[in-house]
């Protein structure tokens, strides 16, 4: 097992970066986990209209109070801020919103995500039961599919693979994948290393990445601004 | 002569469910618009072979989602009941299991134990199944699952060069819904984000039962804001004020 | 040209036949025509929720004013008059209702009805172009079908076929036929002659109907309250 | 920073529609509902070779259908005006005929003279066509139609006994919707039965354009009266006070 030449990022810093590619005034849903953070992260003057499976449309900000009104939640579980111009609306309109190629990004956790854009992040083999939820129509639909997550498992092994053994979300989705050490664009020539973390070269980020990676021309720091 | 589709009590309301009975339960996964009063009196009236159909399922017992956690709310219930009590024998839900780091929920204890199957569908998937029942389509092709454990043995086809799968309808004997307001005829008034798959399944059960805040005479709720028709309603429930559960 | 045996009863008369087999407390759909006159012509203490396929669910009775509010019709251009407990939806929610079976009783118009129960009434052949409007939809799903129309054309030829000559509107949809001289159900057997107008035998009534019709053991006069 | 859809005028919205385009235009039929000064601008820019998508077309100018008959009210318009100037080629509606007492419409005399083609669909297949155009369904099956003209050279196929109709949807490259009220981010909302095909168009077309009385800073609608989400509305354009159409 190899030594990492320096610090990976925080779950809090791949949501800050991920929150840098999101358009000003776009209509975004994250997923659970590190995606989730993005909505407290965005750059200064950036408004995003974020939709919520369950049938919102339009909030900007979580509330961190546990004790807020069941009527008003986003998926999940959290309470929004009321802000102008909001909507609610049913499950119905909430998916034909997302089917319909309506969503212009989507921010989602991964298990795996293969050299051509499949992603896997609903089950693991070995429990033999998980959950879709919305994550396979956002998946399929989106305009753009950014992916958040650690760069390899607890035990340092790629997660981005060359074909993912763990069940499929949806295969050839991905747009990006920003993890603790790298951002990577899925092209259909391949992965491009678009930026790497403080102290990673672009071979210390190939070392623990399966498929090959393209060194991009505008190849750079990882972005924090 | 106008009718009146108020009913006393939970216990009368869901009385005539019979055993091998589909239940929808609207909402989409946590205490808003969770049915809960109607839950509690089908767990007690003690049916069995149930098949349960719902959105997130069965996580907010052990993991407390979806619900207030203040210091006077009360612990949250979920389908589990149904099937810790064996009253259930299949789920039809997109999210039936948190991460993990949470314990069990009943319905993943049931799973593991071999008495319940748990049928995964994609929540988009999931209400439009039910939309296209209520709404005489009985199929429709969708892109979400192409390629995946979801597409296995559906039939596959391409319209416009884009790769869909053939998905079906899905009907139910008996949906409950939750609602904040109802007049007498059955129309309902939903508030934020409570509303869910509450009104798809109001359209797609041969029964549609409604436990609400308030009943109001025909009138009381804006033309504008009803949202689900009474057309599509067969009985109403007022719950009691001050109930503990939101 | 035989000669009627008695008069024919009025177009207002047929629908107010038709008004009798309204099921109170029912969800109706009245076409255009003969159908739209039931509405004001309901027995006394029968209360019917009108639906429209413009988007309105629950109206029970007509204004005659020619200057309402053009933003709330019903689907003939009429202005109803507003009653607590109406809905206002749009035609994805207005078509679903009745796609679903969702609406009781639909009294569509005719141009012919076929001794199976076809109806057409959307376009005349000669004319080479029509309107389906929401017919064929009411026709194919309501949970019951009554057809009102003139027992025969102009030129009294039987609009009771053996055949539909004209473009179908749906095959094997309609349960009753409600003339100006008869009143006929449609079974698989076949039609059912129930009722006549004062002055016409069933032999006078088969005279001007193509399929045989079978006189049914409740044969009775025309009813008219 | 939020974005702001208003456009000053009606000419200004519609400036970018080329020949060929096609052209969703909301409500039901009749006054209520109808985008007239969109209407009235796209004639004015005078392109040509347009499909026309709508419900009830082109009666109103001669029969009055849908239109008020006070003593101020104006003479009505319809959808009949780009045929008349020549500008379609073809309409998808359900309803473009009026009764033999009528006089003719602009879209039959197209018709009969060989200038435009006329295209005739259930109305509840149209509206479900468009709605799944929005919605990412690219197919649905249907009862209605079966055994009639309709069905001609479509599948056919049972489900559960009953047959069915393969119906596809129908797209558009824009939509003219009429509401009363936007908010600057677009959302919609609407009265009465005005609303019709409109929200389901918005959702189908790749341009969207509504035309409302009154436009607000968001917030102006309340979240629970929102008819169309701001989400698929890219223009909105305010109507002169006192407009004599409805």
């Amino acid at each position: 097992m190899t030594t990492d030449p320096a610090p990976r990022l925080s779950r809090t810093d791949i949501a800050r970066r991920a929150a840098l590619d999101l358009p000003d005034g776009g209509i975004v849903n994250l997923g659970i986990g590190i995606p989730a953070l993005c909505s407290n992260l965005l750059p200064e003057g950036v408004e995003l209209r974020y939709h919520a499976e369950n049938g919102i449309l339009g909030f900007s900000e979580m509330d961190t109070k546990l004790d807020g009104d069941p009527n008003i939640m986003d998926a999940g579980g959290n309470f929004p801020k009321l802000v102008p111009g909001m909507a609610f609306f049913d499950s119905v309109e909430s998916f034909g919103l997302i089917r319909g190629g309506h969503i212009d990004v989507t921010v989602l956790g991964g298990l795996q995500v293969s050299g051509k854009g499949d992603l896997a992040n609903w089950m693991i083999p070995k429990r033999g039961i998980g959950s879709i939820g919305g994550g396979m129509d956002l998946a399929t639909n989106a305009k753009r599919v950014i992916v958040a997550m650690e760069h390899t498992t607890r035990d340092n092994k790629p997660k981005i693979v060359n074909q993912c053994s763990f069940p499929l979300t949806a295969p050839n989705c991905v747009d990006d994948i920003i993890t603790d050490i790298a951002v990577i664009k899925v092209k259909t020539q391949g992965l491009f290393l678009m930026e790497a973390a403080q102290g990673w070269s672009p071979e210390d980020v190939q070392a623990i990445t399966e498929p090959e990676l393209n060194v991009s021309d505008n190849f750079k720091p990882f972005q924090t601004a | 002569m106008p009718d009146n589709k108020t009913i006393d009590n939970f216990k009368d309301a869901v009385a005539d469910i019979p055993n091998g009975a589909s239940i929808m339960i609207g909402g989409f996964g946590g205490a808003g618009g969770q049915p809960t009063r109607l839950m509690l009196a089908l767990r007690d009236l003690g049916v069995n072979d149930l098949t349960i159909i719902g959105n997130v399922a069965g996580i907010s017992a052990t993991t407390h989602y979806g619900w207030r956690e203040g210091p006077d709310d009360p612990k949250p219930v979920d389908q589990g009941m149904f099937f810790a009590s064996n009253q259930a024998s299949k789920i039809i839900c997109s999210f039936p299991v948190p991460g993990t780091t949470n314990p069990l929920s009943e319905i993943e204890k049931a799973w593991r134990d071999g008495k319940a199957e748990v049928e995964i569908v994609p929540q988009g998937t999931l209400i439009e199944q039910i939309r296209a029942a209520g709404a005489g389509i009985p199929a429709f092709y969708t892109p979400t699952g192409v390629g995946t454990s979801v597409a296995e043995g559906k039939e596959i086809r391409e319209f416009q060069g884009r790769t869909y799968l053939l998905e079906q309808a899905l009907p139910g004997d008996y949906a409950f819904i939750r609602a904040q307001k109802a007049d007498t005829h059955g129309n309902l008034q939903y508030v934020g984000t409570s509303r869910a798959f509450g009104p798809a399944m109001a359209t797609a059960a041969k029964i549609t039962i409604a436990e609400v805040d308030e009943i109001v005479e025909p009138g009381g709720i804006d033309a504008e804001r009803v949202g689900t028709l009474g057309a599509y309603v067969d009985r109403i429930v007022q719950r009691k004020a001050g109930d503990p559960y939101p």
